[in-house]
């Protein structure tokens, strides 16, 4: 597979009109290194967070971009595992949108911490039995693990593969790549369980708390289980977008919707676990702990959020990816996968700000949570640099192989 | 950038290299740790130094309760202030005033230098000049209103504190020839008048309540101020019968929920103002099923029954008086309280005796009349309850060596020989003392504020604005910026309590007679003094006979001379303490005063315990508590009669009469509320006490008034909303909070907000409540009633 | 820590306040807040983002005049026994369970300011310093030395004055003992609430007063559904009040 | 993170944890270094074998012949 | 040619490992020797008090300059009022001893002394629970603080931990810092060396103990 492949000509578009491009998303990040300054500079006091809302934006975001950038280690476990030959032709961008929204999680977390600096801390005096010890081991070494996924990609450009050493430690790295994909599996099993266990374990927030097996809570698994349900979504959305961009086609309209029927598929069976965990908390659980159903959605957060999340952006779009003639229709494939994509980020939405709202001490009250433009700043700064990133691997990087034979 | 491969693949070794290097050897690991460490000690983060550690006792100041207090110090800084265990007035219990004092004495709002004011009194700058140049100045304008044959238009307000430094400032005056020496009104100096009506004597009411097994409380807040504060807490402390208290039973009577009704054994909610009409409802229960003291009423009252005066004429007694008018069932539709609730608390009152029935609403200046308090306090003459444990006492007088007497030249005799200025002992206030709500500032030239803030705190506010508009050279002696510091002439800083000699005598309810000392626990942090010192100095600067009538150095040698009279006087105690340096345990034992060798052991062993108390003595005979001409409790006071000339009986006994209706459109009434966190005497409140706040008491600098959500329905208004609260006297903006605690057409505003000095934690702080209550005065005692004022509500 | 008798003990220090007693005056919360150098902010009236050890919560009986009546819940950390959520959730080990005392006590120096404890935390005991503190020039005077001043960024509790349960021990340890009699550890509230309502002491003992209290009728907890086993008991002689410490479905 | 910190006690959490990270740890840097070690040989197996190649074939342009070479060979 | 070319790839290749070894071998010292030394700043005591003098031949113990206070608080370094009850004036002969007299009794301001066990404020150690109850003698922490004269200490810049060397012999620099901390270096201890210390003696590690 190593040695057939040549690095032909990739037609782009002219230089300076991908400068301009790229100075719209450069602007997006600048606005968004301002913001993250300023929470740097003066405090986190910029930010719309306080002792109710102690989790924001920023964890919504930074729980939903890794949930969505499980594309890169699911395809890759596909790929390189259960060798599912058809996703040769988007492993490459999986991989670079994994990296990038791991990258920026990381980045927004950093920010996000009162204390910087002393990051470290949780790997050297570590408590092993907190569920965000395990998130943040794991999702440090799966950032390494997809650094050293998207360097094989980074080596094959032309330019650089003249160099031998380059060339070859590509080569040998695309060799192995097996082995990470394998390692990569394990680590996002974990830390995308992990995530999920964080607001599970909670067994003082009766609306985020589940029961569960040893010592994971059932949204471990849910997590997990709606993870690898997006990932794959939010890929086809990217690589569609891309060739409508681009004006290109780089990848067999087959692949995409064989990619979002897996999506479709593996999220009807998470919403089928989803709802069953549900009604056991809403009936057992939480009814144990003094809290009865309607209890919980009586503040700002109201039951039309559980609706939206099951319903319409559950039920709707995997039944709609689920017939194949509507996946054929690319208006229907990008709204099915965009639902689902948009289903994910509302249930993280509802596991961290929702749980916050809710008072558990009888005489707290309801609160409502509104981020600041310093918290929008920073979250579009990932999305800016995220299109950089992969808008510059796009150009220089091979990422498409069909790319040639599709256009010729 | 064309960089040709060769040194491309170069730079790359090289920094490979260098990486692997740099990866393999400490400094980038240490340097990780480093920084997280440097996170560890920011130097913007103070680090208080350890040191010396050390307890001192003192007296709390900030209020009149005169709490003992335990400080504890590092090195010469104060670190923190906490109830002292052996003080009897407080036995340990401390407000949360008491508690953030330090924050006060450190405060950013202090008074540093004698400044004196340059450019117009609205936005005044001030040029700071030195001690001597002030004292030089105050003197030349005190000499000038002597040479102008004016000596008495010198005045002076000072706190209500029984102190040697007001004591100095009256003999001041005195020496300069001025009769205008003022002390704002204390918390129970109304029932001073009422002592003086009903049994002809001229010293403060004080109440047993530690005997006590039932208090009848007619609008008090016990728990949020009244009296002695420290005491009321220490007595609600053991209140309870759980843990072997004296199970002390607590009447509240008062139309809004207060901290004290919910505390309450029982809350008997009242159509307000009616407490004079429900006090003598309960009278005539008494009367009425027999169950009042009447071997007492008997031997030792004047005017129960029916007599005839000197010259024949039939007289009402106070009996047939209340029979006639008062039932249940007609007082019920006075004060809406149900007939049979006033039966039940008539005939709790007679069972649980010792009894006691307390006036003065809020801290216990509050009152609607002489004749509510004198309503009260006839209940307490029906059950007996005179100078018998558990019962009224009176507050005796400390045997401290009175200074010598004032030496006044010819032309002080000419100014004190004019009547004062602010109209207390003339002929229509022949009962009252110090008026100074009433002072008529056109008549003052040089005009000495120590230690209050009139500006703010004066309840009548168009002598407040007077006093800073037609009083031409103002003195303001103050430890802080107020307000009325900030429109005077001259500020002079004045050491905080903590910082100088101080002493103080008795405590407001207390039966026997306390002493308090306290001396400097840190020399004084800016170049402040004591205002005594400060007066002895300007009077020497004067000469003649007003340095004469200082013939002291120093405050101190004052205080020692008048705490020579407690050592001869060989009664009371010192609760000598030895203090194991940690904060809880310390042994202390009441020693005698006989028990000391020499003057200079006991003057040493006060100064270090700063409490002298003598707890045996108390008026516990009738003869000290009846100085009435016959000796007896007057229902119908013959006093009254003769200073007032009234010919109807029911001007001479407690009477209730109907409040004025509320003028056109005016339909609610507005009624002020005590918060314990809030200084509302005019003194500022620290950062810590503002903390304390609910956000539905202020929120940013919106001030709330409480109203009941069915009063607010009415008015068309929702929580939180915006509204202007107007009365006949001003209008201020504030906010609703609706409470179901508050009675239907009623408008609770707390006191204590809206100052526009001091600092940035407290300026700008909601409204001050009195700019819309503006006091009128009381016919009998002249004492300022501002407990209640009609208004109304509507939208901004 | 080891008791009269010289064997070693695990001691539970905990709290009892008297709900009936307590006049919500706020002298513990202010006390609280000098003894430990708390932070203030020129604006205090945006509860959810100010620095309280001690909160004071006042709570009606939700009935119209002139039935409704007030109650006081001064709320200080519980110091849970039972899998104490802060502890079991901190990443970086920055809040601990002592097992000899019972204390549950914060290092805000290890804190990385993640604040997942306060997401776990029932009683919204933690609060996180959103400012850095900064106090006028001279007030810096009165702070306690005994305790440091928190920096921005990290999140600060109630730790029943763990300082002063080591001055204790300096003291007994100078006098030669190594056991502390009931009146010589007491938290800055208990020490000047001016009503008696809160006693303070080691729950195993069952001379100290609190282990005598928290067998009384009237005794409560917060939550004692979510069995946190927090080791603060309230009292109070009345139904509604005791109905108000816990959610029932 | 080693067994010299404060936190770390020899017990099942600890063993579990640290066990699965430091067997990944492991995984991960066996490869980079087995990837390493492959490239480096292979670039100098890669120079030997093109300096055979110029030897034997005696071209006058020595860099074209390179990438010619590569590409035949592989 | 062919000599020439294999030397020359090979040239080529040693070059470039080469100049890879060079910048290994640099940075390798740059990162032992250069930055840690520039970490660390080497300053002195403002008064150079003899230890020795004082412990050896006037005999003065630790407790007397040193002491408890009633509470079992730790005193510390003494002040100048402690200082002042022999040096009221110059009673020796050493001009430091003149210095200070001059510059600060008579001026009476206090002394700046350094500590080389200092540490910050986040931490509190009780002395009553070591001493008193543990019987620890002062050298175990101070090492021979009486008995030598160390003419100055380092101090790191970012966290001003400090470290002295007392036996001259030993050279004062990053590197003995590093390698024999608690022999012959001493200065602030860090959280391993004392909780290993509280380990072995079975005692509570509970965090609040240390972290203030």
């Amino acid at each position: 597979m190593t040695s057939e492949h040549t690095t032909p000509k990739l037609e782009r578009c002219s230089r300076q009109k991908f400068l301009v491009w790229l100075s719209v998303w450069g602007l997006l990040l600048a606005w968004g290194l301002y913001g993250a300054f300023l929470c740097l500079f003066k405090g986190l006091n910029q930010t719309g967070m306080n002792n109710y809302f102690v989790f924001g934006l920023w964890i919504t975001v930074d729980l939903a971009i890794i949930a969505l950038g499980a594309g890169a280690f699911f395809s890759g476990f596909l790929f390189y595992i259960l060798k599912v030959d058809h996703l040769k032709d988007l492993i490459g961008a999986a991989v670079v949108i994994g990296f990038i929204c791991y990258s920026g999680a990381i980045g927004m977390l950093t920010i996000d911490i009162g204390q910087p600096l002393r990051g470290y801390f949780s790997f050297w005096h570590a408590n092993v039995h907190s569920m965000l010890t395990e998130v943040i081991f794991c999702i440090t070494c799966y950032l390494f693990v997809l650094t050293i996924e998207f360097t094989p990609l980074i080596l094959e450009n032309k330019r650089l593969s003249e160099f031998p050493l380059f060339k070859y430690i590509g080569e040998n790295l695309h060799g192995i790549m097996a082995v990470f994909a394998l390692v990569g599996t394990f680590l996002s099993f974990f830390h995308q369980g992990s995530l999920g266990g964080m607001f599970g374990v909670l067994f003082a927030r009766p609306f985020a708390y589940r029961t569960g097996v040893a010592i994971w809570p059932w949204t471990f698994f849910l997590f997990i289980l709606s993870a690898i349900a997006s990932g794959p979504a939010l890929t086809t959305l990217v690589v569609w977008t891309t060739q409508k961009v681009t004006g290109k086609q780089l990848v067999r309209r087959s692949t995409l919707s064989k990619l979002a029927k897996l999506s479709a598929t593996l999220f009807f069976v998470y919403l089928i676990l989803k709802a069953a965990d549900t009604v056991y908390w809403a009936n057992v659980t939480a009814p144990q702990m003094g809290f009865a159903f309607t209890r919980f959605y009586q503040g700002p957060y109201g039951m039309e959020l559980l609706f939206l999340e099951l319903f319409v952006f559950g039920l709707l779009p995997a039944v709609l990816l689920l017939i194949p003639k509507a996946r054929e229709h690319d208006f229907s494939l990008v709204i099915g996968c965009l639902f689902i994509c948009m289903g994910i980020v509302l249930n993280r939405f509802v596991m961290t700000v929702q749980t916050l709202s809710i008072p558990v001490l009888p005489f707290e009250k309801f609160v409502a949570y509104a981020p600041t433009w310093q918290e929008w700043a920073v979250a579009a700064a990932v999305l800016g640099y995220g299109v950089i990133v992969y808008s510059l691997s796009y150009r220089y990087l091979h990422l498409f192989p069909r790319e040639h034979e599709l256009n010729a | 950038m064309n960089v040709d491969r060769r040194t491309f693949v170069k730079g790359m070794a090289l920094a490979g290299g260098g990486a692997l290097g740099i990866m393999l050897s400490p400094t980038p690991w240490y340097l990780i740790r480093d920084l997280a460490f440097w996170t560890q000690n920011w130097p913007w983060v103070p680090a208080p130094a350890p040191g010396e550690p050390s307890f001192e006792k003192s007296i709390c100041r900030i209020c009149d309760g005169g709490c003992g207090i335990n400080v504890r110090k590092v090195d010469m800084r104060l670190v923190r202030i906490d109830g002292d265990k052996e003080h009897p007035v407080n036995q340990g219990s401390i407000c949360p005033m008491g508690a953030a004092a330090l924050q006060m004495l450190y405060g950013p709002s202090r008074t540093k230098v004698p400044l004196r004011r340059v450019g117009p009194r609205e936005n005044p700058e001030w040029r700071p000049i030195t001690w001597a140049e002030a004292i030089r100045e105050v003197a030349l304008k005190v000499r000038q209103l002597r040479a102008a044959g004016r000596p008495h238009e010198l005045a002076c307000i000072t706190n209500s504190a029984h102190s040697t430094v007001n004591q100095f400032f009256e003999r001041f005056l005195h020496a300069v020839g001025s009769r205008n020496f003022m002390q704002m009104n204390s918390a129970l100096e109304a029932h001073s008048t009422v002592l003086a009506l009903m049994q002809g004597v001229d010293e403060g009411i004080a109440y047993d309540i530690e005997n006590a097994r039932y208090l009848l409380s007619f609008g008090c807040n016990l728990l949020e101020g009244w009296g002695a504060c420290g005491r009321m807490y220490h007595a609600h402390a053991n209140r309870s019968a759980h843990e072997g208290g004296n199970s002390l039973e607590i009447v509240q009577i008062e139309p809004n929920l207060s901290v004290t009704a919910s505390k309450a054994s029982r809350w008997i909610p009242i159509k307000p103002g009616t407490d004079a009409a429900l006090a003598l409802s309960i009278a005539h229960v008494l009367i009425s099923d027999g169950l009042y003291d009447k071997t007492f009423v008997e031997r030792h009252t004047f005017g129960f029954e029916d007599w005839k005066d000197s010259d024949g004429k039939r007289r009402r007694g106070f009996k047939s008086e209340v029979l006639g008018r008062y039932s249940p069932r007609s007082v019920e539709l006075i004060t809406q309280v149900p007939a049979n609730v006033i039966e039940e608390v008539a005939h709790e009152f007679a069972a649980n005796q010792p009894a006691l029935a307390l006036g003065g609403r809020c801290d216990g200046s509050l009152f609607a009349g002489i004749y509510e308090l004198m309503a009260i306090h006839s209940l307490n003459a029906l059950a007996g309850n005179l100078s018998r444990p558990g019962g009224i006492f009176l507050q005796c007088d400390v045997p401290l060596k009175s200074l010598s007497p004032v030496k006044m030249d010819e032309q002080a005799e000419q100014g004190f020989a004019i009547p004062r200025s602010d109209g207390a002992g003339s002929k229509e206030h022949p009962l009252a003392r110090h008026l100074p709500h009433n002072l008529d500032a056109g008549k003052v030239g040089v005009l000495l504020i120590h230690e209050v803030n009139p500006s703010y705190a004066l309840p009548n506010r168009k002598v407040a604005r007077a006093i800073f508009e037609d009083i031409p050279y103002i003195v303001s002696f103050s430890s802080f910026i107020d307000e009325s510091s900030m429109q005077a002439d001259l500020i002079l800083p004045i050491s905080t309590p903590l910082e100088r000699w101080d002493d103080h005598t008795g405590a407001p309810g207390i039966p026997y007679p306390i002493y308090g000392l306290s001396h400097p626990l840190v020399n004084p942090l800016y170049e402040s003094r004591n205002a005594g010192d400060v007066l002895i100095e300007i009077a020497r600067e004067l000469g003649g006979t007003i340095a004469e009538s200082f013939p002291w150095n120093n405050t101190v040698e004052a205080l020692r001379e008048r705490a020579a009279g407690l050592y001869e006087s060989g009664t009371g105690v010192i609760h000598t303490a030895e203090f194991s340096a940690t904060y809880m345990s310390q042994t202390a034992t009441p020693t005698e005063v006989k028990s000391f060798p020499t003057f200079s052991d006991f003057w040493n062993a006060l100064v270090k315990n700063c409490c002298w108390s003598d707890p045996q003595c108390t008026t516990d005979q009738l003869e000290q508590t009846l100085k009435t001409p016959g000796k007896k409790f007057e229902f119908f006071s013959q006093r009254l009669q003769k200073t007032f000339g009234y010919s109807n009986d029911l001007e001479c006994m407690p009477h209730y009469h109907e409040p004025p209706p509320n003028p056109q459109g005016f339909d609610l009434l507005i009624m002020p509320e005590n918060l314990i966190t809030m200084a509302d005497n005019g003194l500022g409140t620290p950062p810590l006490l503002i903390k304390q706040l609910s956000n539905d008491v202020l929120s940013e600098n919106d001030l709330f008034v409480q109203v009941n959500p069915i009063t607010a329905m009415y008015q068309g208004l929702k929580d939180g909303e915006s509204v202007i609260l107007e009365s006949p006297a001003g209008k201020v903006r504030v906010r609703i909070h609706t409470f179901a605690g508050v009675r239907e057409g009623v408008v609770l505003i707390p006191l204590g907000f809206g100052h526009t000095a001091y600092d940035r934690f407290l300026r700008n702080k909601g409204v001050n409540a009195l700019e819309i209550f503006d006091a009128k005065m009381d016919t009998v005692s002249g004492l300022a009633v501002w407990w209640a004022v009609p208004g109304k509500i509507y939208k901004v | 820590m080891k008791t009269e008798s010289g064997d070693q003990r695990i001691a539970r220090y905990g709290m009892t306040i008297d709900v009936d007693k307590c006049t919500g005056c706020g002298t513990c919360a202010v006390v609280c807040h000098m003894e430990n150098n708390v932070p203030f902010t020129v604006d205090e009236s945006d509860k959810s983002r100010n620095m309280a050890w001690m909160r004071i919560y006042k709570v009606d009986n939700g009935l119209d005049y002139p039935h409704v009546r007030v109650v006081y819940f001064p709320r200080p950390c519980m110091q849970c026994d039972h899998h104490t959520p802060c502890v079991s959730v901190c990443p970086a080990s920055a809040t601990n369970y002592d097992g000899l005392t019972g204390i549950v006590d914060q290092i805000n120096t290890r804190c990385i300011g993640c604040r997942y404890c306060m997401a776990a935390c029932p009683y919204m005991v933690r609060c996180f310093n959103w400012w850095d503190p900064v106090w006028p020039k001279d007030m810096e005077k009165h702070l306690n030395p005994d305790v440091a001043p928190r920096m921005r960024g990290v999140v600060e509790k109630c730790t029943f004055c763990s300082h002063r349960y080591l001055k204790a021990k300096d003291k007994a340890h100078n006098e030669g003992r190594d056991y502390l009699r009931e009146d010589e550890y007491v938290p800055a509230c208990v020490e000047a609430c001016p009503v008696g309502a809160m006693r303070f002491g080691d729950l195993n003992n069952p001379e100290h007063a609190v282990a005598q209290l928290i067998q009384s009728p009237r005794a409560f907890r917060l939550l004692e559904n979510l069995h946190t086993e927090p080791k603060v008991y309230y009292l109070s002689s009345y139904e509604w009040v005791r109905k108000l410490a816990d959610n029932f479905a | 993170m080693l067994p010299t910190t404060f936190e770390f006690r020899w017990d099942a959490g600890h063993m579990i944890f640290f066990g699965v990270f430091y067997a990944v740890v492991i995984a991960i840097f066996t490869s980079l270094v087995y990837v390493a070690v492959k490239s480096i040989i292979d670039v100098y197996r890669d120079m030997t074998a093109r300096n055979e190649a110029n030897a034997s074939e005696h071209p006058e342009h020595p860099h074209e012949a390179t990438n010619e070479a590569v590409i035949a060979k592989s | 040619m062919k000599m020439r070319d294999i030397s020359e790839s090979q040239r080529q290749f040693a070059l470039l490992g080469g100049i890879f070894a060079a910048a290994l071998v640099v940075s390798l010292i740059m990162g032992w020797i250069l930055f840690p030394s520039l970490a660390y700043a080497r300053k002195a005591q403002p008064i150079n008090y003899n230890p020795p003098l004082h412990v050896e031949q006037i005999g003065i113990t630790c407790d007397t300059c040193h002491f408890f206070y009633e509470d079992g608080s730790w005193a510390g370094i003494p002040t100048l009022e402690t200082c002042v009850d022999c040096h009221s004036d110059i009673i020796g002969a050493s001009p430091e001893e003149e210095k200070f007299v001059n510059e600060y009794v008579k001026k009476n301001r206090e002394v700046k002394w350094a500590l080389y066990v200092k540490q910050p404020e986040c931490v509190s150690f009780s002395h009553s629970s070591h001493v008193r109850m543990a019987k620890i003698a002062c050298e175990t922490c101070h090492g021979p603080q009486g008995h030598s004269d160390p003419k100055d200490y380092l101090a790191n810049r970012i966290t001003n931990y400090s470290y002295v060397v007392y036996d001259p012999r030993v050279p004062l620099n990053a590197f003995t810092i590093i390698r024999d901390k608690g022999e012959t270096v001493w200065g602030t201890m860090r959280m391993d060396e004392c909780t290993a210390c509280h380990r072995s003696r079975g005692t509570s590690t509970a965090c609040f103990i240390c972290h203030k």
